[in-house]
């Protein structure tokens, strides 16, 4: 095992990747001289020169449709967003196009890309820089999308998305990059997309949470285990497809769910995690699904309302509480 | 051609333009050497651009290298596609055909000209959603094309795309898209792959004039600039994007000088001529084979409405009439004539087995299943175990 | 009363609107010359002049942000989507401008302003042409979004929505545009955003429908009428915001609940309605909430796939009657 | 000022360019009388452009009308900005601001220069996320922008939009947007406003070297020239886009020639020369007065990092310092002084007061309150209730 940070980790899957296949090539704004906004490519353009690495202008719909055509004629793109917040610009790239055309084709086409950067709030960026955007990308079929919560999982999970032969949207942030774990060095190590992890078993209530919030749930089941209560942990890892089969199994046996989600919470993933649960385990629930998520406004920059706007770990242990009934 | 004196850094990349992906990269270094500080400044910049004209009734056979035997099969090549489209007008008055229908009549010489400066199955095509016409140009199966817009398993797309997404992987015809522009840097990715894979291929990237109002043009341009792309952006300027004419959403109506910011050699064709066309477009070709992306204007015109519901109201009969009288397959027919290489005999028997073709893509069609109901969680994913939640 | 066609209907809100306020205008593509691609403006570039009733280049970023200036400078406009398939390619102007300009200039400026045009499928248009927009827009604070279902909501919805000091994404249906409804010719009739219209009373099952899928409801209930049951339908008409104790208190009666949403499933507007349902209504709910909606692909294109993509009344029926267990 | 001979539709524009909205609408009729067939094509289509270039040091105080006073106001409102920037840097240290910050230090010849084209609170102005420059060159108060950058309840977006977000409504400071290039069309917009409003008022749409690379440039700028819109659209280069220099984003570095497409006039400004600035934008906002919109490309160079965690890696020691030496402060510091006009005595009296004036702004900053917790559910809405589902 060896100790990563998050950038490492992910540096590391995509190295480790590139090094097997030739077609794997990196593009977007500062990834090769600049080694990377958050230099997570650090090191890449020297070890695989700039046919590989690729610097591009600020053309989010330009790099990302170039990124498709190239996955369309052949190659393996790994596309960098600088944050997911500049996506929106290409976001008709990525419903439209990549999502869109292996199926108007009929299967003529596949479309092995990965979209990667950062996700989700950074502190004090205020609203336009703040926005988690997994609710928007999980609603696409023809999409997958990928959110891990540790180094390893970053690696495991990145490595997959590369391999993967359908457009994956891998989610990272910018506040995890400097977070170090334990990273498997096993020989070609891969977690497999569409699979959950249960972080911690428990019979108390069920949390559903992953990337920042990951870390939210693990405080708040110790906390409620310094009660006396045991929560079962539950991450994701993908969003979709989501393991729901895994979720299902934990409220039967929990009976009540929380999630926390960083996404603002109309029509999220929360709203879906909560409608899969009550419909696949209705007779088994004993209280409502809560949920908690960023407030429902645009993220703002003064440091107290941007605390505020996130999920708080009190308004977690609270919500536990409430579905235990305690 | 366009020359642009005041750039030295687009001359430069002429210059390099041979250097391939392998050596150089996609990205221009860090610290050019010499390059002059931004903020010495002349007196005045002057530009100074000369786009070619690719006049029609300018360019003989001969010049083209083109033997009788090829210009018969041109001939046939733009006729299938005005005799398909025709039908499929019919089929869709009949309800066989339903959604979109968009015809490409009166552009046969754009397609037929430019898939005369490729190698079909190597090099790549990518258009919007009026597709009929290139893909047939192309040599997709005429019975695919045509259960396609019936919406039947055996179409092109299994019946899933439709008119407006024709697909041919092995022909390399890359589709068929709808979202006005937005294919544009697609076909940019394409090209990039063809430098990256040093596979020799260009890709023709062919847009609407009312495309140009998106900004993906602009920024899809600007990269092909940029990483010298094996790319031909194609302008086909039928003058109108639905009601609208190229003169009320364009504040400049020479389309080609779009390519001015970019340092990319532009130039403008008479597209009722397949000759013009083919020259043009050769001449195009071979910059992007040597990674020298650029851009054609070819001016045209679509005789039906935008689509089968428009009347086409915004437009005179008398300028319709006109451009019909410049058609290009009746030119063609001329010159074929009038320079004794075929007949009217010979060319009407053309006509019929084209005819005949179409006839039997539509029996083809009728006869083809409807695609299975459980077929519409394929292809959604490669991942086979669709839907997820199943 | 009169006898309206729902483009009609659209179209009288706007010139009412327009007749009173010199400050509202027209503004997409083809909506002045052409008549509109859907014939909802006809007549009107002749009746306000070219001033005011404005053709656009396919620049839909560009005229979206035209608009959102414009609103931001003091005018109210109306901008037309020719379908709301393309307003992707304007994604980030309501995402990150007209939803979130006001909030980072702590409310010094707003956003009048009207995004309207068709949503939804439209018969064998293909995957890129059949797009149900509401659960991405509906997910963004800072923006509204309407969804009538009648040629009279239409007009009531769309006049309160040219009034409305905030922003908002009107969605209509090009398959809709054609019917025929009474609408009230009642002076200045205007019909209250955010709030839901119980269509029909009843206590068996609370039907929740919108846009097409509201005649799906009505011929569902009056199925279940024929079997006996009396269904509650209710049309939230507005999306966001959505008027939620309204169908609470319907579930109050009924105790269960179908919704047909023709969104694709994931993260959806059925997935909130469902996650508010069970959260403050848990405790009457006697079966989980069902949902009936678009299939999770895109929209293919073939007559019977397309038919089979759509929410379905025999789906919806069934759905009904599981949850009244019967 | 470009001159275009070769499209008459461009040159038409301009002739009418004094025609108002109101009698003319935005839109250009549908059918124009003897509109050219775009078919009848020329032997060679010919394009020449001269774009003019303002260069440093050739121009005069006395030919901008400028009397000592008002150069010492500019001088004082150039000082503000860089004192401003200097003291928020060591606040952002101290951790009193947090989140991005990007200073403007080297630019603000741009922001002084370009105010002097306007009527504050009349015209309108609208930028990226550098905006602290502009908006003190506007007059926006000290306290309130310092404020803002702490996060505070007095800041000028109320705490909520921090150093990207500067706004000011009365004085029609439209933001600080962060999301590149995609307040170009919004400025064009407000331009719009001006012109059906006819209240004679223009807007300066200021953007960076980088956002050219946005699509967005391309589609606004269409729309500008399309509809007559009384907009400057000022590309403050300032020769990187974050680490990225503009050879390395750009197919061609003259940033000018991006007018081309849209028949605007185009210039190039010497950005170290506050002169050349207030005479290349008045030109240019004179144009818009009659509905002329039109592109400045001013060069210009920012001393500090892309933001403030950016140590700048990229670029030379030597390049940095010679363009230090060509500072616009000193440059106007050094014209004052040789012309007689002012004393270093007096020059450092300002500097005093404007050092006093941000001191003073950082005590009224540290003493406003923060924003009230439930302030979070504010300014979303118009409407009150918010939110919704309380
Ligand atoms: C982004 C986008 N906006 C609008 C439309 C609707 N639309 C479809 S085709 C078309 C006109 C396109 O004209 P042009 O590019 O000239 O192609 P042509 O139809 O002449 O072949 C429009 C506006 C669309 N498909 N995509
Ligand atoms: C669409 C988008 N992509 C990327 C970014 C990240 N980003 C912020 S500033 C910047 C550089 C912009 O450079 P330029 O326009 O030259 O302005 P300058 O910083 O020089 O003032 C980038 C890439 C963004 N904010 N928006
Ligand atoms: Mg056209
Ligand atoms: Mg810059």
């Amino acid at each position: 095992m060896a100790e990563l940070q998050f950038r490492e980790a992910i540096r590391a899957a995509m190295t480790e990747e590139m090094e097997r296949d030739e077609d794997i090539f990196l593009i977007g704004e500062e990834v090769a001289e600049y080694d990377g906004a958050y230099k997570v490519s650090q090191g890449m353009l020297d070890q695989f020169g700039p046919k590989r690495v690729i610097d591009t202008p600020i053309s989010e719909n330009g790099f990302a449709g170039l990124g498709i055509g190239a996955a369309m004629n052949g190659l393996r793109p790994i596309v960098e967003f600088m944050t997911f917040n500049f996506s929106f610009v290409a976001f008709d790239q990525l419903l439209n196009n990549v999502a869109k055309i292996r199926y108007m084709s009929g299967g003529q086409f596949s479309f092995p890309i990965v979209f990667r950067g950062p996700n989700g709030a950074a502190g004090q960026l205020a609203a336009t820089h703040n926005t988690s955007v997994e609710s928007f990308y999980a609603h696409i079929p023809g999409l997958k999308v990928v959110s891990p919560s540790t180094p390893e999982d970053g690696k495991g999970l990145l490595k997959a998305a590369i391999r993967d032969d359908d457009p994956v949207v891998f989610l990272e942030s910018e506040r995890m990059y400097g977070l170090k774990g334990e990273v498997s060095d096993e020989d070609d190590f891969i977690l497999p997309l569409g699979k959950a992890h249960i972080v911690q078993e428990g019979d108390a209530v069920t949390i559903v949470a992953n990337g920042k919030d990951y870390y939210i749930a693990l405080e708040v089941a110790d906390r409620l285990s310094e009660d006396g209560y045991q929560a079962e942990v539950i991450d994701p890892r993908t969003i979709r497809p989501m393991d729901f089969d895994t979720i299902i199994e934990s409220i039967k046996k929990t009976n009540r769910c929380v999630v926390i989600d960083e996404s603002n919470p109309f029509a999220s993933i929360s709203s879906e995690i909560a409608f899969q649960i009550q419909e696949r385990a209705f007779d088994y629930l004993d209280a409502p699904v809560k949920r908690v998520t960023a407030k429902d406004v645009p993220a703002p920059y003064a440091k107290n309302l941007m605390d505020y706007y996130m999920p708080q770990a009190d308004d977690a242990y609270e919500a536990c509480r409430q579905v235990m009934y305690v | 051609m366009a020359s642009n004196s005041q750039n030295p850094s687009t001359d430069a990349a002429k210059d390099d333009a041979t250097t391939t992906a392998e050596e150089e990269g996609f990205n221009k270094p860090q610290n050019e050497e010499a390059r002059p500080d931004p903020l010495d400044l002349p007196d005045t910049l002057e530009l100074e651009e000369t786009f070619k004209v690719y006049r029609g009734g300018t360019i003989s056979h001969e010049e083209l290298d083109f033997d009788t035997e090829k210009l018969l099969e041109m001939y046939r090549n733009m006729l299938l596609q005005r005799r398909f489209e025709e039908r499929s007008l019919q089929m869709y008055r009949k309800q066989k055909i339903s959604g979109f229908l968009h015809l490409y009549i009166g552009q046969e010489a754009v397609s037929t000209g430019s898939v005369q400066s490729i190698n079909i199955g190597e090099d790549s095509v990518i258009t919007a959603y009026r597709d009929h016409g290139i893909a047939l140009a192309m040599g997709m199966d005429t019975n695919a094309c045509m259960a396609e817009l019936f919406g039947k398993k055996d179409g092109c797309s299994k019946g899933k795309g439709g008119s407006m997404h024709f697909f041919d992987r092995e022909k390399r015809m890359f589709g068929g898209h709808g979202i006005v522009g937005q294919h544009i840097p697609v076909g940019v990715g394409i090209a990039f792959a063809h430098k990256y894979k040093q596979d020799g291929g260009v890709c023709l990237t062919f847009l609407g004039d009312g495309a140009v109002g998106q900004g993906a043009l602009h920024e899809a341009s600007n990269l092909a600039g940029l990483y010298d792309l094996p790319v031909v952006l194609v302008i086909e300027n039928n003058q109108y994007a639905m009601g609208t004419a190229v003169h009320r959403a364009f504040a400049d109506t020479d389309l080609c000088k779009q390519a001015v910011p970019y340092g990319m050699p532009a130039s403008v064709v008479d597209g009722m001529d397949v000759f013009s066309v083919t020259k043009a477009m050769r001449e195009h070709v071979e910059m992007a084979r040597n990674n020298q992306p650029s851009l054609v204007e070819i001016r045209t015109y679509r005789y039906q409405g935008h689509s089968v519901s428009d009347p086409a109201n915004y437009r005179t009969k008398d300028e319709l009439e006109k451009k019909k009288s410049e058609d290009a397959i009746i030119r063609l027919k001329s010159y074929l004539i009038d320079n004794d290489l075929s007949s009217n005999d010979e060319l009407d028997e053309i006509d019929e087995e084209v005819k005949q073709e179409v006839l039997d893509a539509i029996e083809f069609s009728d006869n083809s299943p409807l695609p299975d109901l459980e077929a519409i969680y394929d292809d959604v994913y490669v991942q086979e175990d669709y839907p997820f939640l199943a």
